[in-house]
């Protein structure tokens, strides 16, 4: 019986992979659930077991079924690993994923699953975070914290529970390493996290997911039934997220562990003190839990031999928005922003030219293609007014209005912004409202109170667009500094990275004529 | 109709009877798990269930309330038989989730994050889906679309208004 | 006493070792965990802050209270970052101006703009702010999105709740989560359109709020804000007094708008509630001007007739010829008085000393009789005195908590959110109590154990829990060696070792399950610093002075008495309990608690006060009216106390009173007590004089006269007006001069006077030569009476028994909002939290009897019948049914019984035996009773003036 | 409704049984002493006549007590 490969990431699903799926099985194949490989414009893909290795086709539809198995189909991709995409990428983290049945422990083990926690054990706890350490491991999450730092605070601190929390409420738009992750190699996660716990000495786990995700909580959920003996007496548990964007902060995502509403707390303290339920809590992100297993497994020096200036080991890109070669890119760090977008991505899907790319998801900077020779590397793009963030990439071509998107990253914040502190709160409804009016060429005359002949202290000339594009400024900066965390105090890199590089879009800010009179 | 209505006022026993599933395990911060609990059973958190919800958990009838109105998951209301989650993130701006949105809402007549009047439909906001190589994407009834065109929007619409 | 504000910190104190760092180029040195902007207020330097008050955990909500700080990026907010060896802060710059402009600028652009009608106008932080950071344009205009729509929410009868004046700081919630721990509020929604809700978006009446008032405090705007300060205006004078309500004792800043009281606001300072409060005492003076207060003297020549206002003149020269009369006709001990918990200890101590050295007896007695004597014999017998162990702090370092007898929530709220607070941090709970009061389960609070016992077994209870302690060798025999007669202890160990005191043989007998009880004796011994707090549910029996000494043995057997964080604590009912007692109120004790046959101590008072007093006990306030029904009492001079009200039995103390020739009572109102009375002479409120109060936990804080006594005299006055007509020479010009002579003839109070409380805020007894500073805890390296005394307690059951006839066992206790028997409370719109007493049965009873929720009952019992509503609800078991005693339309104790404690006449309250059956309406005796009250009430006006 | 001879009978029966752990006559010994601290200068003479009315029912116990009172001042 021949054994085909259909994945059932959420991705592929979307794209109709449960129907290809039961058209191969209905042609009487063996069909094989395996995560996505991370190339969609491939997807749907089916890939044929064959002595030469796997042979991928797609997109393929569930008609094509014949057409592939005699070999004929015109979608023939070849021995999938060769394909370009693929080719230069050093899947580190993401090595399993697309080729193994999630689900299945023997796949996992047989694709050198457990080495990483086999390994721990041989080790001391100090010995486990040193070799963390060492690997220089950055926080995947976007601050680009030292994993091995946290764990050690989270080490030496006394308490008679420690927790580890694996934060996958991975909410920016533009990334999906995360999910691909635990739709696709959920062991992987999981081994990482029992890793952690042996490390740090805490005995529960809980991964925190959000629930727009519903195929990574089915499936982690799943993993977790499954391998708890193995990971035993580490002990996890699947929470799922309930919509709010700010519980990916994570001290907000504590708290809605704990079940409250999820605000963000002000630190100190550190949740490597008093995290979760008042404990130590190793928090962090999924990808920085899975680049454990191959650290502990193949050594730290292994990992830490690829990289970039203070960035060691590879980065899950991810390549998204209106790009030809969407998806997933682990490579190392240094890669510049141009080879990701314009070689790896294969330039825009509409064919159209690229005018700006977001780096690092809503809260990340604006770029223009003069910005392109960024090598991806946490200090340079720091460097440069923005953030790697989760490492997603949304490409734009040039029919995007970037006053628009500006308007647009104060919305969201305005929409997700928790209302705890005050430059996010009012800050993100005021900015909205005031791009509207930049935009409409519209600025703000005297109000109905302010020509009140008792308010005179108020202003009664109008406004200038200069002025209303001065506030905004003024407002970018108030939220940037005064802001709890990081959803108000990022939103201005959008707004300002698209008002500094895109002026044009801004009604002529570019170029501002003195008022006429 | 009845269906609706029935599901919109479930009995509090039915209610307390999935309270008790979480009071009795002792899980600690069981808030959410119990809010979601309640509306995969019944569609929505009724307000009736917040003392209910308070008092297995121990917590303030207030607290409750933050927390349900804090989560933009958890409805106080009913929902509509059928749910369209467009996502409205940039990914699939840049790949024209837009004009996608204004086709939806032509189409269904109801206004974004609006729930047509006679329960059949409701056109709510999602910010990503994940899926962000191949949109516009969206949810309906919580099955993943990718890729929709103009095209994809006449079958959702086929779909949730039969 | 001019009005400033208190000054405020931003962040609660820290307690770490020193720390020093530079502020604007000033050096301070700080304990380690100090805020930055707690470290800058120390030496004067303000820094902006809305979301930060120092009676709050620091939030970092409102973003304006950021500084630089040498060597580290950003802005950090100085509420939430704790100060470093060497940091330099920098609390002004340019930048920092300008951030903070800029949020103040987006607070503002969705705020209304009537400052100068607004009732926080000049008190108002947000306006402070927008000052301090230099506010001047709003550039955003006052049109975009907003709050301005929000209805005001008045439902609360003190205070409203405007949600357009709301800056979602949050200290209103915090305030109610942290200080209160009713956690009633919350924020609703999120972002923008963030609001403050109480409970489920309800009104704050009818939410799970318990108007203690916090939120109002912590609020920085005209959000929250009291009804009266909108009514009169800001105050202009502050005077710091101590509440007149429950034993717990507050210190309270009435704030005055000229001889106008505007409003009481908890100080912060106070020892006993840092700057807490609770329903009563923050909202419910408003009696104090209540029109049915009583202002002119008045007198009759019998109860059948009419009042008469006359002269104070008239009013004290026929008290004194009576009295004089009395003696004359039968005898010295003929007469007697009654002093008042709710007083001041310098009157108190002159109502007594009025009956001593005036009368020639010792027949004075106190409210603390029906409440706290066991107390005073108890634990006299076991430590040497008879007073609680502790300070309230000391809660922060208790592991354990058992509550027997009290309902903290209820009866101390101000102490119970202190309590809670520390079971929040982690202590655990054993509450004993016949009914699942609020302790034993309300958000976040959990008992690890309720033993929720039969009524009047609290013997059997904790006999059984000593016998765990002992058999399953739990006890601190160190202790017990080093510290206690180790004789007693060997012949209590056996005593309760005894398999009959075992938890499984008492087990049908209390209702307790004997696994339970053992747990909890087991957590009791070895969970750590191990604290009982009990109230009135241990005193209020048969067996109280035995429960009282039960107690005591079990804190002596595990070692936890003599330190922080132990103790056993008795909770005071009123606010003066503990002084009237310590003050020499109870007929066989001189002030200091020592024996009326004591010669030394009576010497002492001989020489001072020129006569010779009566060596032998006097009557006790139930011997008193034994006494006058045999004719052999004939006058009373009764302050501050309603016994006909308060007293079990109301028909024999009614008998007693009748049965009298001079009843003279000395109150606010008509009380229930004056239909008895001839003379009635006004009494003053708390608000109107000086003197001193001492709270449960032996503290004595200043009373402060805050506006002049509306019926001419302070009370202590009134009792000096009939010495001088009684020819005693007294020449007090002061209560200062009085707490001298107390001070003078007491040793514990050695070091007391005015001057040293004024400068310390208050002083915990003993104060003398070896404590100038006061005893905060008691018996640290010994037992006042040297060693530890182990009392046999055997269980002895009450002769009151359920039968055929009345089968229910009735208990009593008391609510939030109402204070004991309503005469001040009922007076305010705490009514509209409880404004009827209702009983409370099980509805299996209710179901037997077919009674549903609301319907009238009869609740009969051997002694008397009454009829109120019914509430059904599983809070107390089967076969026990509660009620409150705060209303006089329902009189609960027609239905009490005369059994009393054994060793102190203390009544037997909690437990009688009743019937409850359906019922149309007040019973006989209530109508009757009504008639003969509205007809002692008429008051004819003064003679017209000559 | 007890009168108010029966109340002191009663009394002191009461105080008595809280003593009677300790033994008969220990119980007296120290019932008397209660009274003798407690009991004002009336209820004591009354105790100590009613040893002596023939009418007055007196538990063995409350008799033994009653007795070691001493007449008051």
């Amino acid at each position: 019986m021949t054994r085909v490969f259909v994945s059932r990431d959420m991705a592929s699903v979307a794209l109709g992979a449960d129907d290809l799926a039961q058209a191969f099985a209905r042609a009487g194949c063996e069909v094989v659930r395996t995560g996505g490989r991370g190339l969609f414009a491939i997807e749907p893909l089916v890939e044929v077991e064959t002595s030469e290795g796997r042979i991928a086709y797609g997109p393929v539809g569930p008609r094509d079924a014949a057409a592939v198995l005699d070999g004929t189909h015109a979608n023939r991709v070849g021995v999938t690993a060769e394909h370009p995409f693929f080719a230069r990428q050093q899947r580190f983290t993401f090595a399993r994923c697309g080729v193994i049945d999630p689900l299945s422990l023997a796949d996992y083990a047989e694709h050198g699953g457990w080495k990483g926690l086999e390994a721990a054990f041989r080790l001391s706890p100090q010995e486990v975070v040193d070799a963390v350490k060492a690997s220089g491991l950055r926080g995947r999450g976007g601050a680009g914290f030292p994993t091995g730092i946290k764990w050690q605070t989270v080490r030496d601190a006394e308490a008679d529970e420690k927790f580890i929390v694996c934060n996958a409420d991975e909410g920016d738009s533009g990334t999906f390493a995360d999910r691909m992750l635990m739709e696709g190699d959920p062991y992987c996660l999981i081994e990482g996290m029992a890793i952690a716990g042996h490390a740090v000495g805490a005995g529960h786990g809980y991964i925190y997911i959000r629930s727009e995700y519903p195929f990574a909580v089915r499936t982690m959920r799943d993993a977790v039934a499954r391998s708890a003996g193995r990971i035993a007496p580490f002990t996890l548990e699947v929470r799922v997220g309930a919509g709010a964007y700010v519980c990916g902060e994570e001290t907000a995502l504590l708290d809605s562990i704990e079940g409250k509403r999820g605000q963000v707390r002000a630190k100190p303290p550190l949740p490597a003190i008093e995290g979760l339920f008042g404990k130590p809590t190793v928090i962090n992100n999924v990808l920085s839990l899975a680049a454990v297993p191959f650290i502990l497994s193949e050594g730290a020096e292994a990992y830490a031999e690829v990289g970039f200036g203070r960035s060691r080991g590879t980065m899950p890109v991810q390549i998204a928005g209106n790009v030809r070669n969407g998806g997933l890119c682990e490579i190392g760090f240094g890669v510049t922003l141009g080879e990701l977008v314009n070689e790896i991505g294969g330039g825009t899907a509409s064919g159209r030219p690229v005018r700006a790319v977001q780096v690092g998801g809503p809260l990340g900077a604006y770029f223009p293609p003069a910005m392109f020779h960024l090598p991806f590397d946490y200090e340079a793009f720091a460097a440069a007014g923005g953030l790697i963030g989760h490492a997603g990439i949304t490409v734009f071509d040039d029919t995007v209005d970037m006053a628009r998107m500006a308007r647009f990253a104060m919305e969201f914040c305005a929409v997700e912004s928790c209302g705890k502190c005050t430059p996010c709160r009012i800050g993100s409804t005021r900015g909205v409202e005031l791009i509207d009016r930049i935009v409409a060429g519209a600025p703000r005359g005297a109000g109905m109170l302010e020509i009140m002949p008792q308010m005179r202290n108020a202003r009664t000339a109008a406004r200038t667009q200069d002025e209303e594009i001065a506030l905004l400024r003024d407002l970018c900066d108030t939220m940037k500094f005064g802001s709890l965390c990081a959803l108000g105090g990022f939103t201005p890199y959008p707004v300002l990275s698209a008002l500094d590089h895109f002026p044009e879009d801004f009604g002529g800010a570019s170029a501002l004529p003195e008022a006429a009179e | 109709m009845p269906e609706a209505v029935t599901k919109a006022m479930p009995e509090l026993a039915e209610i307390q009877t999935v309270i008790d599933r979480f009071a009795r395990n002792g899980m600690r911060g069981a808030l959410l798990p119990l809010l979601h609990a309640l509306q995969e059973e019944f569609g929505f958190v009724d307000p009736q269930a917040v003392p209910l919800i308070a008092e297995a958990l121990n917590l303030s009838r207030a607290e409750v309330h933050g927390v349900v109105s804090f989560y933009p998951d958890f409805r106080e209301q009913a929902p509509a038989r059928h749910v369209v989650k467009l996502c409205r993130a940039e990914s699939c701006q840049s790949r024209g989730s837009a004009a996608i949105e204004a086709e939806l809402v032509r189409r269904l007549g109801i206004g974004m994050g609006d729930a047509r009047p006679d329960g059949q439909v409701a056109l709510e906001p999602i910010y990503c889906l994940g899926l962000c190589a191949i949109g516009p994407n969206a949810l309906v009834d919580e099955r993943p679309v990718a890729g929709i065109d103009r095209a994809a929007v006449e079958r959702i619409v086929a779909e949730v208004t039969a | 006493m001019t009005f400033t504000r208190e000054k405020d910190f931003g962040t609660p104190e820290a307690m770490g070792a020193a720390v020093s760092l530079t502020i604007d180029g000033q050096e301070v040195s700080v304990p380690a965990g100090t805020s930055i902007m707690r470290a800058a207020a120390m030496v004067d330097t303000a820094i902006p802050k809305l979301c930060a008050t120092d009676s709050l955990e620091s939030f970092g909500s409102c973003r304006l209270c950021l500084v630089e700080v040498e060597g580290r990026s950003g802005y950090p907010a100085s509420c939430t970052t704790p100060v470093a060896p060497g940091m330099a802060v920098r609390t002004q710059s340019d930048r920092l101006r300008k951030l903070r402009r800029g949020v103040m600028e987006l607070y503002i652009s969705d705020h209304p703009l009537d400052c100068l009608t607004c009732g926080a106008n000049g008190d108002c932080e947000l306006q402070d702010m927008a000052g301090a950071v230099g506010l001047r344009d709003v550039r955003f205009g006052y049109e975009g999105e907003n709050h301005l729509e929000g209805c005001k929410d008045e439902s609360n009868p003190y205070f409203t709740f405007d949600p357009t004046k709301c800056i979602v700081c949050s200290r209103c919630v915090r305030a109610c989560d942290e200080t209160q721990g009713t956690l009633a509020l919350t924020v609703d929604g999120r972002g923008f359109a963030s609001g403050i809700s109480a409970s489920q978006d309800e009104s704050f009446l009818s939410s799970e709020c318990v108007s203690c008032g916090a939120c109002v405090q912590a609020c920085p705007t005209s959000a929250l804000i009291e009804k009266t300060v909108i009514e009169i205006g800001t105050p202009d004078r502050a005077v710091v007094t101590t509440c007149a309500y429950c034993g717990v004792g507050c210190t309270f800043r009435a704030e005055m708008r000229g001889e106008e009281l505007v409003r009481m606001v908890p100080w912060k300072e106070g020892k006993a509630n840092h700057g807490h409060s609770c329903v009563k005492g923050r909202f419910a003076w408003g009696y104090a001007q209540h029109r049915d207060r009583i202002l002119n003297p008045m007198m009759r020549g019998s109860v059948d007739e009419p009042w008469r206002e006359v002269s104070w003149e008239a009013a004290i020269a026929r008290v004194a010829s009576e009295f004089r009369r009395l003696q004359k006709e039968h005898g010295a001990r003929a007469i007697g008085g009654i002093t008042s918990s709710r007083c001041t200890n310098e009157e108190t101590f002159l109502v007594q000393k009025l009956v001593r050295q005036g009368f020639g007896n010792n027949n004075v007695d106190t409210c603390a009789r029906v409440c706290h004597s066991p107390t005073g014999y108890g634990l006299k017998t076991t430590f040497g005195t008879s007073a609680g162990t502790q300070d309230f702090d000391s809660v922060r370092h208790a592991d354990v908590i058992l509550v027997i007898g009290a309902n903290p929530t209820d009866g101390h709220p101000v102490f119970a959110s202190r309590m809670k607070k520390r079971l929040r941090e982690g202590a655990k709970l054993i509450v004993v109590d016949p009914r699942r009061i609020d302790m034993v389960r309300s958000p976040h609070i959990e008992a690890a154990f309720h033993l929720p016992l039969r009524p009047g077994t609290n013997v059997a209870v904790l006999t059984a829990m000593a016998h765990v302690i002992v058999t399953e060798g739990l006890v601190n025999e160190t202790y017990v060696r080093e510290r206690c007669d180790t004789d007693a202890y060997a012949e209590w160990a056996e005593f309760v070792s005894e398999p009959a005191r075992s938890p499984e043989a008492v087990e049908d007998l209390t209702g307790v399950p004997a696994a339970d009880l053992r747990a909890a004796a087991r957590l009791y011994a070895t969970g750590g610093n191990a604290a009982i707090y009990y109230g009135l549910g241990v005193t209020e029996h048969s067996q109280g002075s035995s429960t009282v000494m039960a107690i005591a043995n079990l804190a002596m057997a595990t070692g936890n008495v003599g330190k922080d964080g132990v103790g056993v604590n008795p909770l005071r009912g009123q606010n003066n309990v503990q002084g009237a007692c310590d003050m020499g109120s109870f007929p066989h004790e001189l002030s200091g608690y020592r024996h009326v046959s004591d010669s030394a101590a009576r010497s002492l008072f001989e020489r001072d006060w020129g006569v010779s007093l009566d060596p032998e006990p006097g009557l006790r306030i139930p011997n008193m009216l034994d006494a006058a029904t045999d004719g052999a009492f004939k006058g009373i001079f009764i302050q501050g106390e309603d016994i006909l009200q308060s007293d079990p039995n109301t028909t024999h103390v009614a008998a007693g009173l009748a049965a009298m020739e001079c009843v003279v009572v000395q109150d606010l109102f008509l009380n229930e007590t004056a239909n008895y009375a001839h003379v009635f002479l006004p009494g003053s409120t708390f608000l109107e004089k000086d003197g001193t109060f001492t709270n449960a936990e032996r503290r004595i804080q200043r009373v402060r006269k805050v506006m002049e006594p509306k019926n001419g005299y302070a009370d202590w006055e009134v009792v000096q007006l009939v010495a001088h007509a009684m020819g005693l020479d007294w020449n007090y010009t002061h209560p200062s001069q009085i707490m001298d002579e107390i001070a003078r003839l007491t040793p514990t109070f050695a070091g007391v006077n005015y001057a040293v409380l004024d400068q310390r805020g208050s002083l915990q007894w003993p104060v003398n030569a070896a404590a100038p500073e006061g005893t905060p805890t008691m018996h640290i390296d010994h037992f006042v009476r040297g060693k530890g005394n182990f009392v046999v307690t055997d269980y002895v059951p009450t002769d009151e028994r359920t039968g055929p006839r009345f089968p229910l066992l009735l208990t009593t206790g008391r609510i939030l909002s109402q204070y004991n028997v309503g005469a001040q409370t009922r007076r305010t719109a705490n009514v509209e939290w409880h404004e009827e007493d209702r009983l409370e049965i099980h509805p299996h009873d209710a179901e037997n009897r077919g009674i549903r929720d609301g319907n009238w009952v009869s609740l009969r019992s051997r002694a008397g019948e009454t009829t109120l509503r019914a509430k059904i609800t599983d809070r107390v078991a089967p076969g026990v049914v509660y009620t409150t005693f705060h209303h006089p339309d329902t009189q609960a104790n027609v239905i009490t019984t005369d059994f009393s404690d054994w060793a102190t006449n203390c009544p037997e309250y909690k437990v009688t035996a009743v019937q409850v059956m359906p019922s149309n309406g007040p019973s006989d005796w209530q109508r009757s009773y009504r008639a003969q009250a509205e007809a002692s009430r008429r008051i004819e006006p003064a003679e017209p003036a000559e | 409704m007890m009168s108010n001879d029966q109340r002191l009978v009663h009394m002191a029966g009461q105080i008595l049984r809280n003593f009677a752990a300790q033994g008969r006559e220990e119980a007296i010994a120290a019932t008397a002493e209660h009274l003798t601290l407690f009991w004002a200068p009336r209820m004591k003479a009354r105790a100590i006549a009613m040893l002596e009315e023939p009418g007055a029912e007196l538990p063995e116990e409350v008799r033994a007590a009653f007795a070691a009172l001493r007449h008051p001042a």
